[in-house]
């Protein structure tokens, strides 16, 4: 029995684990500069794009689960509604594009809160229906909505987009600005928004917050006892993954251009935490890295043409029972026994 | 009362697919602590083996019936085999989530492998009986009296298994307390693996009748497994009288609604339901305080 | 049960643990036929681990066990149950949604001879009246003594050769321990072979051929009963008095 | 392979089209040897929608088979590449559809319908400088074309969009009703829509133009995508009979079980469908039971002589249960393109935008005859003009087709527009 408690009793190594987060996130920011300099193919730069907001949302949502040991399904959702108030702020109300991002970052945050309020006293499986459930609704309740708020054309308009969605409500305005090479430029938006939820992240889980978060996952009892008030950290984390959450759902549907009530489907959100699970919950790097194998698993898989759904279903399956904690769990757990 | 008629037919109906469905669901959490998210795809593979037995192979209706039933038994042995036991060994208390996750890839993999073999465009399913009775002036189909008979009849069935049988007890122990399930001399294992064909084979007649009414397409099973797990979380942790109530109750309700409020608030309505009791019972209705751990 | 007497479980140098560092370290102890042997020392000093070991439940890193003869290395705790041994848990662990006869069945669920399970139950409800009173009850249901006494008929059960039993008298009224123990001097009266786990010497002396004083996961001292109750120093060391 | 007999008979199947491109062919040597033309295709081709994913993609291998035959585009044979868009959210599509572009370099791309992209295949194309065809069906291509004609020059929306089915829906029972072909008891109609932009567009389009044409909208009904169990709506119809059920959702399954659970209880009221009973799943499904259902599409293979030819070597390739009314969109888009990027000089490649803007004013130029009828763009939207909502003549759109269930051992009956009919409207069974 092995388990992701590990991380704690280890608290003696945090300046050397410090030190590793640091060299891997100067690699991988290398690397990630480097990338559209080497990078022509415009799909290869979409694609790198893709990877960062799947990247940033599994990263959330194991700060939610892998972290706090909340087992949310609603994280597409607060993704969604991140997006929608993106849109919707921008196609209404006609704001600057960043500003309805950073908004609709927040307008996530709220809707996160109010969720972890009704999971306050859920566990487990019931936290993974109550959010699943929350998250139905509303796209239930948008995909049927056909009372048309204004005429667009000859077309009539949802106030929520209905089954159609938003499109054409703002870009980046890098086509403006850098031409043939606007998705660069999207890129580096895209990017910079990343590390800096990365790094707000690191410094969250590395301070007294994160040692609250994971004391409360690995024995509540224990946590409340020592002070630990539930209610705040839950809620806490809620919104913090929520805002990071929200703002990329804003980014997405800005690099879009679009956004549609397809976000809420199943497969996405189960897209995500195959990402975490892969790449190893509980572990700071492991959504970074299921992202990245997952994203290229999928890529060689086109290659097979139609048997690519089924070998991807194969993939995640087996990586699950071939890792039980992840590949980054797996990574170090050889580390750790190369050092004893 | 021509609409009363027509409500508690529908609701009826599926309130019985959605119990069968419920319980192959519940089965396997309650005794395992897993939550099958290829359960659904276990619905389509019984309707398409029902197609081949039955359709392409000529051979008796009640014959493909078994038929599916064997071949999600199999399936479940299969998963059993594959996934589950080395994620119960290895996982630890990830095993929720990473069982979750490693059934929905087998899910995706079951699905396109249908999809492959029979095509996407939907088949007709051969199970099926024509014809209508009227009560008053409403008129209710035979098939829904059917669908509703052989749900209750296999619910019955499987009620009898695990209450009476040497095996059922077994699968109680081992879902009321594993270890001490193991010290009487339980091959705790091989419950797990009867519990999961015994699933599978419950899901596979499932299929067949779901596919009675939605026909064969390799999506079929995600609706039913989608309301399913949602019964068996508001009925409370492997609560099989329960998830049965819950199925019928929610399935009245959201016929009901469909009805009065129109068809685009029946699921919203009953998600909200659902959302409701979990504030104010956050166990499920009939629930275990605890998931027991592996 | 008859058979011929001599060494029914026998443990030699057992060391094992959880997750982290060993919890036991190299336990050697002997359960004679037809004697009780009675295991006490400390809460949390690895007494229950050492039962769970034996069973099958805690993996093993080091050691040998052997149950009347047969070596249990890498068996699992169903096939070890098998070959005879009864293992009543800390804390019971009934099955809590099923009746005390339904608990009761379970116990012998091993056996398939329903003759052999009528005489095993007379037997049961002829030492415990009272589940013979509450057979149709939810085990959930009944009282913190109802359910020990449940455990013990369910390893009873069993038709073991061996039982173990796991501090009965935990979390339980004075009163209460002094019937469960009264139980257990019947089972002594009947020559039944039984290892026995317990916090508090005084209260199993008078019932044990062989005591042992576990600490730390180390056996410190091993004798008869009535030498134990004589080392007052010991006592105080170990036990806080 | 292809041989000489089937080739002559499609040859009556793609009939101006085949000759025109042979001829232009001609002047160009060494076919053989030449580099192919990637063509793309973004398709649905597992998940929900993989049937007709599948059907798409037929299309288009038919019409490569036979371009390739006749020598391709100038001598430059053609070659497919797809690429699976599965649950078709924008970013997936937009994603396949530049991977198209980048890894293959396809100055085309020819899709079925991927729903709920919000249209964003188009700024895929117009940044790429390639030419994108699809059958989306959607008015909101036109709207989006619109806003920037300059920037979506290359995005043709190969059939009329949805929109159409409103008013063409409702001339098409005023003329029933004016023929005296039919009496209805009230102007009552009950919509039905199923949760998904196509279905609530048309389900909107018919609420919206209602009043014009003289109906009253009685019930509107937006059921979940998709459905089977249909009391409760079938009860709520009952409760104040109309004279036309609409129902815009369109998964021939789920019709099928519309039809199985009206029949026995029916109102009096011409029952109008979607998209779905055009497919054989609905009538084998459905069964007795759909026969006197009236649907309408406005694309879709003709029953005409001019189209025996795909049909049957559709069927002879893909089998008998192939749905060649599927296929066929893709099957005229390619041909289509292949006979304007002939006439353009050449198919080009991506972000060679001189090119693309030729291949498009040729596409915009070429009035074609395809086995769906015309494809004549109109140039505010991009789309095909349907024919009649849009045009009065019958040479300058696609004809918007009204089919009824009729003999079940048969095909359905195109019973409208006039033009094209091959028989009339019969009054349903359970109204008479």
């Amino acid at each position: 029995m092995s388990d992701t408690t590990q991380t704690l009793p280890k608290a003696g190594k945090t300046l050397s684990g410090g030190r590793i987060d640091l060299l891997i996130a100067a690699l991988l920011l290398a690397m990630a500069i480097a990338a559209p300099f080497v990078i022509e193919s415009r799909y290869m730069m979409g694609q790198l794009i893709l990877g960062l907001f799947w990247a940033s949302v599994a990263v959330q949502w194991n700060l939610l689960f892998g972290y706090a040991g909340v087992f949310s399904l609603g994280q597409m959702a607060v993704f969604a509604v991140g997006g929608y108030a993106t849109a919707m702020l921008a196609y209404y109300l006609d704001l600057n594009i960043f500003l309805a991002i950073a908004a609709g970052a927040v307008i996530a945050t709220v809707f996160s809160a109010l969720v972890g309020l009704a999971c306050l006293r859920l566990q487990g499986v019931y936290v993974a229906l109550l959010t699943y459930a929350i998250a139905q609704v509303i796209y239930l309740l948008i995909v049927t909505d056909t009372n048309c708020f204004e005429m667009v054309g000859t077309t009539c308009r949802q106030f929520t987009g209905g089954a159609t969605g938003f499109a054409r409500f703002g870009d980046f305005g890098m086509r403006a600005i850098l031409k043939g090479d606007w998705i660069k430029g999207n890129y580096a938006i895209v990017l910079g928004c990343f590390v800096l939820s990365m790094l707000v992240s690191w410094i969250i889980l590395h301070g007294p917050m994160g040692l609250a978060f994971k004391a409360l996952r690995d024995n509540q009892a224990y946590a409340v006892a020592r002070g630990i008030n539930r209610f705040h950290t839950q809620l806490l984390v809620f919104g913090l993954s929520a805002f990071f959450t929200g703002m990329t759902g804003g980014l997405y549907a800005t690099h879009f251009q679009a956004i549609g009530p397809g976000i809420f489907s199943i497969s996405s959100l189960l897209f995500i935490l195959a990402i975490a699970v892969v790449g190893g919950v509980g572990t700071f790097w492991g959504p970074v890295v299921g992202t990245i194998v997952l994203m290229v698993a999928d890529e060689l898989m086109r290659e097979v043409g139609s048997f690519r759904s089924i070998g991807l279903g194969l993939i995640i399956a087996f990586a699950v029972v071939a890792l039980p904690r992840g590949l980054v769990g797996r990574f170090s757990d050889i580390f750790h026994k190369h050092k004893s | 009362m021509d609409i009363l008629i027509a409500i508690i037919t529908t609701g009826l109906t599926n309130g019985a697919l959605y119990a069968l469905a419920t319980i192959g669901l519940s089965l396997v959490w309650g005794s395992m602590g897993m939550l099958n998210m290829a359960h659904g795809a276990l619905l389509a593979l019984g309707g398409y083996a029902v197609f081949s037995v039955a359709t392409t192979l000529g051979l008796p209706v009640w014959l493909a019936v078994l038929a599916a039933a064997g071949a999600g038994a199999l399936a479940g042995v299969i998963l059993y085999i594959c996934v589950v036991r080395s994620l119960i060994r290895t996982a630890g208390k990830n095993f929720e989530t990473s069982v979750m996750i490693a059934t929905v890839g087998i899910s995706i993999s079951l699905q396109n492998a249908l999809l492959q073999v029979y095509g996407g465009q939907p088949l007709k399913q051969p199970f099926g009986v024509s014809g209508a009775f009227r009560i008053g002036d409403s008129v209710v189909p035979w098939l829904n009296v059917v669908i509703i008979l052989v749900s209750v009849v296999v619910m019955l069935g499987l009620a009898l298994l695990i209450s009476r049988t040497r095996m059922g007890r077994a699968i109680r122990a081992t879902a009321q307390n594993r270890e001490a399930a193991l010290l009487m001399g339980v091959a705790v294992e091989r419950t797990y693996l009867q519990v999961l064909a015994l699933s599978g084979a419950v899901a596979g007649i499932c299929g067949v009748l779901v596919s009675s009414v939605t026909q064969l397409s390799p999506t079929l099973g995600a609706d039913p497994m989608l309301k399913a797990f949602i019964m068996c979380v508001v009925a409370g942790l492997g609560n099989l009288p329960g998830a049965v109530a819950a199925a019928f109750g929610l399935a009245m309700i959201e016929a009901g609604v469909q009805f009065g409020m129109g068809a685009r608030w029946g699921f919203p309505v009953l998600l909200m339901l659902v959302i409701a009791i979990l504030i104010w019972r956050p166990n499920g209705l009939f629930g275990r305080a605890q998931i027991r751990r592996m | 049960m008859s058979e011929t007497k001599g060494t029914s479980l026998e443990l030699e140098g057992i060391h094992a643990g959880y997750d982290g560092p060993d919890v036991l370290h190299g336990i050697t102890l002997t359960v004679p036929q037809g004697q009780i042997v009675t295991v006490v020392g400390p809460n949390g000093h690895g007494k229950s681990t050492l039962l769970r070991t034996i069973s099958g439940l805690t993996a093993r890193r080091a050691g040998r066990i052997r149950l009347g003869g047969q070596d249990l290395t890498g068996l699992r705790p169903e096939r070890i149950a098998a070959l005879g041994l009864a293992h009543v848990p800390q804390g019971d662990l009934l099955f809590p949604e099923m009746t005390v006869y339904e608990n009761l069945q379970m116990g012998a669920y091993l056996s398939r001879d329903p003759q052999q399970f009528a005489a095993l139950l007379e037997d049961v409800y002829a030492l415990l009246p009272r589940l013979k009173e509450r057979h149709g009850q939810i085990a959930s249901s009944l009282s913190g003594g109802e359910r020990r006494m449940v455990g013990i008929g369910r390893g009873l059960m069993a038709g073991a050769r061996v039982l173990m039993i796991d501090e009965p008298s935990l979390g339980l009224a004075p009163l209460v321990i002094e019937q469960i123990y009264e139980v257990i001097g019947t089972l002594r009266e009947q020559g039944r072979t039984i290892l026995l786990v317990e916090e508090n010497p005084a209260r199993v002396a008078h019932l044990s051929d062989v005591m042992h004083l576990l600490d730390d996961g180390r056996l410190t001292w091993s004798g008869a009963p009535a030498e134990l109750l004589e080392r007052e120093e010991l006592l105080e060391t170990y036990l806080g008095g | 392979m292809i041989n000489r007999r089937s080739l002559l008979r499609n040859s009556l199947a793609s009939g101006a089209g085949l000759s025109l491109l042979a001829g232009m062919n001609a002047s160009t040597a060494n076919a053989a040897d030449a580099e192919p033309i990637p063509i793309g295709a973004a398709l649905p081709m597992s998940g929900t929608a993989a049937a007709d994913g599948i059907e798409f993609k037929n299309g288009l291998d038919l019409a490569i088979e036979e371009i390739n035959a006749v020598g391709g585009i100038l001598g430059r044979p053609l070659e497919l590449h797809i690429e699976d868009t599965a649950e078709m959210g924008a970013d997936v599509v937009s994603q396949a559809m530049q991977r198209l572009i980048d890894r293959y370099g396809t100055p085309v791309i020819v899709n079925g319908y991927n729903y709920g992209t919000n249209m964003v295949e188009m700024d895929v194309a117009a940044d790429s400088d390639v030419i994108f065809i699809h059958y989306n069906t959607l008015i909101s291509h036109n709207n989006k074309f619109k806003e920037d004609p300059d920037r979506y020059y290359g995005s043709f929306q190969g059939d009329p969009p949805e929109y159409y089915y409103g008013p063409g829906l409702l001339s098409y029972l005023n003329g029933l009703i004016d023929s005296g072909q039919w009496e209805p008891a009230n102007r009552k109609i009950a919509l039905v829509a199923s949760s998904v932009e196509y279905s609530i567009v048309i389900a909107n389009a018919v609420r919206e133009f209602a009043d014009q044409y003289g109906w009253e909208i009685s019930l509107y009904e937006t059921v979940q995508f998709p459905t089977n169990q249909w009391g409760p709506t079938l009860a709520k119809i009952r409760q104040d009979e109309p004279a036309v059920i609409a129902v815009t959702h369109f998964l021939p399954q789920d019709l099928a079980a519309f039809m199985t659970q009206f029949i026995p209880q029916p109102t009096n009221s011409l029952v109008y469908m979607q998209y779905g009973p055009s497919l054989p799943a609905f009538k084998e499904i459905g069964g007795e039971s759909v026969k006197g259902v009236v649907y309408s599409t406005v694309v879709g293979c003709l029953p005409d002589d001019f189209s025996e030819g795909f049909r049957t070597a559709y069927r002879e390739k893909f089998g008998p249960t192939a749905a060649y009314l599927t296929g066929s969109q893709t099957y005229d888009g390619l041909w289509k393109w292949a006979l304007s990027a002939a006439i353009a000089g050449g198919a080009g490649e991506p972000y060679d935008g001189d090119q693309a803007r030729a291949v498009s004013a040729s596409m915009n130029r070429l009035i074609y005859r395809g086995v769906n009828g015309i494809c004549r763009f109109d140039p505010e939207g991009q789309s095909a003009y349907t024919f009649p909502a849009q045009t009065p003549d019958a040479s300058l759109g696609m004809p918007h087709q009204f089919l009824q269930h009729q003999d079940l051992t048969q095909d359905p009956v195109l019973v409208a527009p006039p033009a094209y009919a091959k028989g009339s409207f019969i009054l349903p069974p359970w109204m008479s």
